[in-house]
């Protein structure tokens, strides 16, 4: 830094300051003109702050690194802080169900083909991310559109797979869990209006 | 409060607001009579008038309109044997009270928040999405590995219907905004109704809840109807975007 | 590192170095356990490192500056920088909001979990445009079903963040927005004693 020597608290310079925010806050590399023009100063002034963001970014000194790619400049973790990001960001998952994953699921098992706008009904809320997060595991595919023009969906092999079943067929008996075995109506009717009756009572 | 300068003329009564608020809580002009509508009316005229909008004018118009409301239709979907019937004018007055001071508490709460938001004018946040070799990884779970017995649980915990609606404040109304939603969905499904067949045999109570339900699909776009002549019968039939290609209000949010 | 005299080569200690590079990688603020842990060091080595990177990123000094906020610590630009940023990403950083939706929100953060239905007989008009934008700008979030199978909603760590607060118990009482004794007494009083004055031949 072009500060005096022995200063304790040394301010960046003003420009340096912008252009360091500035790389901070961006995902892509930003260029000297495009980082000029934000700062509304000239490009020399830009490469000058930039060498001075250089060193205090050196490699090794700090965290963070400044680095040149791609035609401008972007601050980046340091390669020796890896392994501990990797242990808070990266662990590795085994992909479970979530109690909404399974109960989205469940509504496309037994009432296959049915649209989302159908499940998010019976669910009460948004069946938006659950369905994605499936669709994205394999374990449902699209099916068409329904007579009213909404896309519908059904499970798939790798459904079946995961659930170690032969076939549609082998799926349980919904009977053991239903909570009101005398009701008469179809499944879907059911599932319908009790889905509605909690989001219902929202309206109340 | 320039509320205070709010003329109404109604049938029932014409003189200040303010005046009217007070004959109301006191009993000596009925609720049930007071067009609340025409209220709004004139003081939206009014509002013209002056050319301006007093906030805080406004805000307390609003307060005071909607414990109105409330009062109001309490007093319509009570029962006879309801004690709020019989409520003193002393206790309407507190109600109308701690309502507006409940409403002034989070008016000052919001006005901080407002202010801590200011204080932060200029500070961002880094938005930047993970380097690529840092992405989580997902191992994929191993065949077989769920119970089929998970989805019918699922099934059964989405059969569950959910505890009656107790309002305890109106007493215990014996039907329930969601029913009658339920209700006229079903009818939906089937196809076009009359609203006379929507509520048939129903009493006076569930006939209001009912008509509440058929706005709240008509606010939804799940229902639309027609009246060819002012009591006569009324045609409910499903909008051409059909229930089917809806969501509820909670999935078109989270899009 | 300690390298004497010239503070310019100094060099961060490893831990205060990967504290760092973990605040800048993650979107979200991150506790004290959650650093530990992932640095494999104790919480204390991490508090004083934290505490270096407080003065290094102290308000003033550069374009970032160390933030406790949401439940955790966070990096953010200084908000000198702010000009320039707008520039560069040509959008405010958060619209302002208008007054239906920090009434909403300041219902929420005082009485969450609430449903939809509490807002709006707190508030004594409907609430569900001012919920719905505040959904969308990621200030609440749906919290699970009341005993009546209303939806509730809380608030999010994003609203913390841009609100600059460390945890909800840092808002005020909101019974220091109360009116005195005396004015509750007036208002009370108003709401009868204007007709008795002019009770006698106004009424229609």
């Amino acid at each position: 830094m072009s500060a005096p020597a022995g200063e304790q608290d040394e301010q960046t310079p003003a420009l340096a300051r912008t252009v360091e925010a500035l790389l901070f806050l961006s995902a892509d590399p930003l260029s000297v003109p495009e980082l000029a023009a934000a700062a509304e100063t000239g490009e020399g002034a830009v490469v000058a702050a930039l060498a001075l963001l250089g060193q205090e970014y050196a490699p090794g000194r700090r965290g963070i690194v400044l680095r040149e790619l791609g035609g401008g400049f972007t601050l980046a973790s340091d390669p020796s802080t890896e392994e501990a990001a990797r242990r808070l960001f990266s662990r590795p998952r085994l992909a479970t169900l979530t109690a909404a994953q399974a109960e989205t699921l469940a509504i496309v098992a037994y009432l296959q083909p049915i649209s989302r706008p159908e499940i998010a009904r019976i669910r009460g809320v948004s069946a938006d991310s659950a369905t994605a997060t499936l669709l994205e595991r394999g374990l449902i595919e699209e099916a068409g559109h329904s007579q009213f023009g909404a896309l519908q969906y059904r499970t798939t092999t790798q459904f079946l797979k995961l659930f170690g079943l032969r076939d549609l067929d082998q799926l349980p008996d919904v009977a053991r869990w239903d909570p009101s075995p005398e009701e008469q109506a179809e499944l879907r009717d059911r599932l319908l209006r009790a889905g509605e009756a909690r989001a219902g009572g929202e309206a109340g | 409060m320039s509320l205070a300068s709010l003329e109404i003329d109604l049938d029932v009564f014409s003189g200040p607001f303010d005046l009217l608020l007070t004959l109301v809580l006191r009993e000596e002009v009925d609720l049930l009579e007071v067009p609340l509508a025409e209220i709004v009316l004139t003081y939206l005229d009014h509002l013209e008038q002056r050319g301006e909008l007093d906030l805080e004018a406004a805000t307390e118009f609003i307060v005071l309109i909607a414990a109105l409301l409330e009062l109001k239709s309490r007093l319509m979907l009570s029962g006879e044997e309801e004690e709020l019937l019989d409520i003193e004018p002393e206790q309407a007055a507190e109600e109308l009270l701690a309502r507006m001071l409940d409403a002034a508490r989070y008016r000052a709460a919001a006005g901080h928040l407002r202010a801590l938001l200011a204080a932060e004018e200029g500070v961002r946040f880094r938005a930047a999405p993970l380097p690529l070799a840092l992405r989580r990884r997902i191992v994929p779970a191993a065949e077989g590995s769920e119970r089929p017995e998970l989805l019918g649980e699922a099934i059964g915990r989405l059969l569950a219907m959910p505890p009656k609606i107790n309002l305890r404040h109106i007493g215990s109304p014996r039907v329930s905004v969601a029913e009658r939603l339920a209700h006229l969905r079903g009818l939906l499904r089937r196809g076009a109704f009359s609203f006379d067949e929507a509520v048939r045999g129903a009493d006076r109570m569930t006939i209001a809840v009912t008509l509440f339900a058929l706005l709240e699909l008509y606010k939804l776009g799940e229902a639309s109807w027609e009246q060819r002549e002012s009591f006569g019968e009324i045609a409910v039939s499903a909008t051409a975007t059909s229930p089917e290609a809806l969501a509820p209000p909670a999935a078109r949010l989270a899009g």
